[in-house]
């Protein structure tokens, strides 16, 4: 701690500076309605209805949702309001969580016959628990950060000890040569390399597909031009992985708004669609919820927030 | 001589020097750098923990604006200085005792200490920094996994900060764990991270999934 | 508004507050690490020096025993606990004032400092040193950013040990930046910084390694 003596208005304004509560979705979002055939209400209230099952995620129709919010925040940004894009971004993370929800939900659910319609359907309850656990830590963080906020108004007393008693301290025991120092020096300066999180062992259990992959395929046949059936673009999937790596693949190349989905009504045929204006767009826009390395999904929601 | 003794012979000594075992239990918070338990300001002071304790608590209250002697001071009639609260506050946070300025001057103060100013963290920093606090030690994978995103420089924003770090590796995948820290705790104005707030009333609807998901830890 | 009518804003301003003008002087007091003058005090609290040097005797006064009341208090015959010297001390030191712990403790306190003391650097503090030694002046900031972890008790580790020491602050960001000592030299038997070996010959790939950090640099 050494503390400087200038005032500094910088420092007062961090200290000071109110901001809008930046951790609680429910008076953020308030403004937000949903209008569905079978829905009208704010966003959690569809959120929390599909997770208590009282609505089937099937039956919403995320277009019209994803549609009616980018009208929302147009407006929002007509107005002057300044919290649009965070808003935008919080409903992209959770659309997302939508989409992985609806897609688990949408593969064939007939009977069990092997362990990958297992995994699926544990995947299924799984992105379940994580869209529950995923508001719950929202709305903790939301308190966490205010009471950080609280604390930081309070200053320790950390001062550097007194001369009288920092001469009482016993002499340093010093073996090091400049040498020795020298290598410690480097040791330290190395730049360090994110350790691997861990060793990945999901390719014991199957044969490897590539999201990121598959989003290439995806990506090269729609780019020329032509809306293609789902259907169409699964037919030369050899496995059931294939398809799911597809799908998966569609979803996020939707969240990367390069491609449109149409479907008449539930269980119809999927058209799909390129819309993206930036025939640029590749797979290593993807997120790395599938592949290591990327870091483009973080970044919309890793840089919003109350800054 | 017993232990007793010697520890009796401590109190004795310190109430012998002007303001007492009070006063010099405020010249020793007057130079840690960090919370210190009452343990360690027993030893120091050659006292008994409650005594410690107990003195601890005193000046506590009375640097919060209520003397132990308030009925007397009503008494008299006469509303003396010490009644009114002081600039500074004694807390029991992260396990130990420190002195904090009281946060009605945060404005002031925050005048002349520049640094230990800390940034706000961003919204995607608490949300992770909450994971790593309830599912402590946690894998940065798990954490992924729970925030739908990748983490990693996150976790190295918050290990920088001293918010969390490294509680070794999982014994079966070999990932880093991570665990907050005690200057964490300090950050937060907790002793523990059992204080932190539950999290159950904030997951709707869960039946079931609880057990299903992560029976060990919720 | 004339400059005078300000500084009657800032008093009001500050009785306001509990505890007063009094107790937001001693909430910076207490925390301030460097002296300050009753100056910079003035400018801090938005009060005249005249204010502030009333206060800043005011509590030196009953900081040492006697409250400003103590007449009214030997009137009733009644002995309140803040005519009891504290245990810490207000002090003007070289034209600056700041808060120390009261010289009558000196020896409990400096038994409770010599307490828990090794005469042995942490791997820590040596690590967090040698950056220092090679990257001088640097801001506590940077040197978490290349250790990957806060090292804000480790610096004041190093400080107190009279192995690094402030040497100004970074025109830019304002952080304190640290320097090795003349001790530190003494310590490793140089006579200079230069004299440091290079640190090339182990460090393999090192080009380029200043473009890293600095990228990065926070």
């Amino acid at each position: 701690m050494g503390p400087s003596l200038a005032p500094s208005t910088e420092a007062d304004s961090a200290a000071t500076a109110d901001t809008p509560d930046a951790g609680n979705p429910g008076s953020r979002k308030a403004g937000f309605e949903v209008r569905l055939a079978n829905f009208t209400g704010p966003f959690d209230l569809l959120l929390g209805l599909i997770s208590k099952h009282k609505l089937d995620i099937t039956e919403v129709a995320l277009a019209t949702v994803t549609d009616e919010f980018i009208k929302y925040i147009r407006r929002l940004q007509e107005l002057g309001e300044d919290w649009a894009l965070d808003e935008a971004s919080e409903f992209l993370v959770i659309a997302a969580t939508l989409l992985d929800l609806k897609a688990a939900r949408l593969l064939p659910s007939g009977e069990v016959e092997d362990a990958e319609d297992i995994a699926l359907l544990e995947a299924r309850d799984l992105l379940f628990a994580r869209l529950l656990q995923y508001k719950a830590f929202k709305q903790i963080a939301g308190i966490m950060g205010e009471t950080l906020e609280q604390e930081a108004r309070r200053y320790p007393r950390q001062v550097a000890l007194e001369g009288h008693f920092a001469a009482l301290l016993p002499e340093l025991v010093w073996r090091h040569t400049p040498e020795q120092f020298a290598e410690l020096a480097a040791k330290a300066l190395k730049p360090k390399d994110a350790a691997p999180a861990e060793v990945g062992l999901d390719h014991l259990h199957a044969p490897p597909v590539s999201v990121k992959e598959q989003a290439e395929i995806m990506g090269y046949r729609l780019k020329l031009g032509a809306p293609l059936s789902f259907q169409t673009l699964i037919a030369d999937a050899d496995t059931t992985l294939v398809v799911v790596a597809r799908f998966l693949a569609l979803l996020e190349m939707f969240r990367d708004r390069v491609i449109a989905f149409e479907q008449p009504g539930p269980l119809a045929e999927l058209t799909v669609r390129w819309t993206g204006a930036d025939a640029d767009w590749d797979s290593s826009s993807l997120s790395e919820e599938y592949e290591a390395g990327a870091e483009s999904y973080g970044t919309v929601s890793e840089e919003n927030g109350s800054e | 001589m017993s232990e007793q003794e010697t520890v009796q012979d401590g109190l004795a000594e310190l109430e012998a020097l002007p303001g007492g075992a009070r006063a010099a239990l405020e010249a020793v918070l007057m130079v840690i750098d960090q919370p210190a338990t009452s343990e360690e300001l027993a030893a120091g002071l050659n006292v008994t923990v409650a005594v410690v304790e107990d003195l601890l608590q005193d000046l506590q209250r009375e640097y919060s604006g209520y003397t132990v002697k308030a009925p007397d001071v009503d008494a008299v009639g006469f509303a003396d200085a010490s009644t009114a609260p002081r600039g500074f506050e004694l807390r029991n946070v992260a396990g130990g005792w420190r002195i904090y300025s009281r946060s009605d001057f945060a404005d002031i103060v925050g005048r002349f200490v520049l640094e230990g100013q800390t940034t706000r963290l961003t919204q995607a920093a608490l949300e992770t920094l909450a994971v790593i606090a309830y599912r402590q030690p946690v894998s940065r994978a798990r954490v992924s996994a729970i925030r739908g995103v990748n983490v990693d420089s996150v976790v190295r924003t918050l290990t920088q900060r001293g918010l969390i770090e490294d509680s070794g590796n999982d014994p079966e995948s070999g990932a880093v764990l991570y665990r907050t820290t005690s200057y964490f705790l300090e950050r937060m104005g907790i002793g523990s991270v059992a204080e932190l707030p539950q999290l159950s009333p904030h997951l709707p609807g869960l039946e079931g999934i609880e057990e299903y998901y992560d029976a060990s830890r919720m």
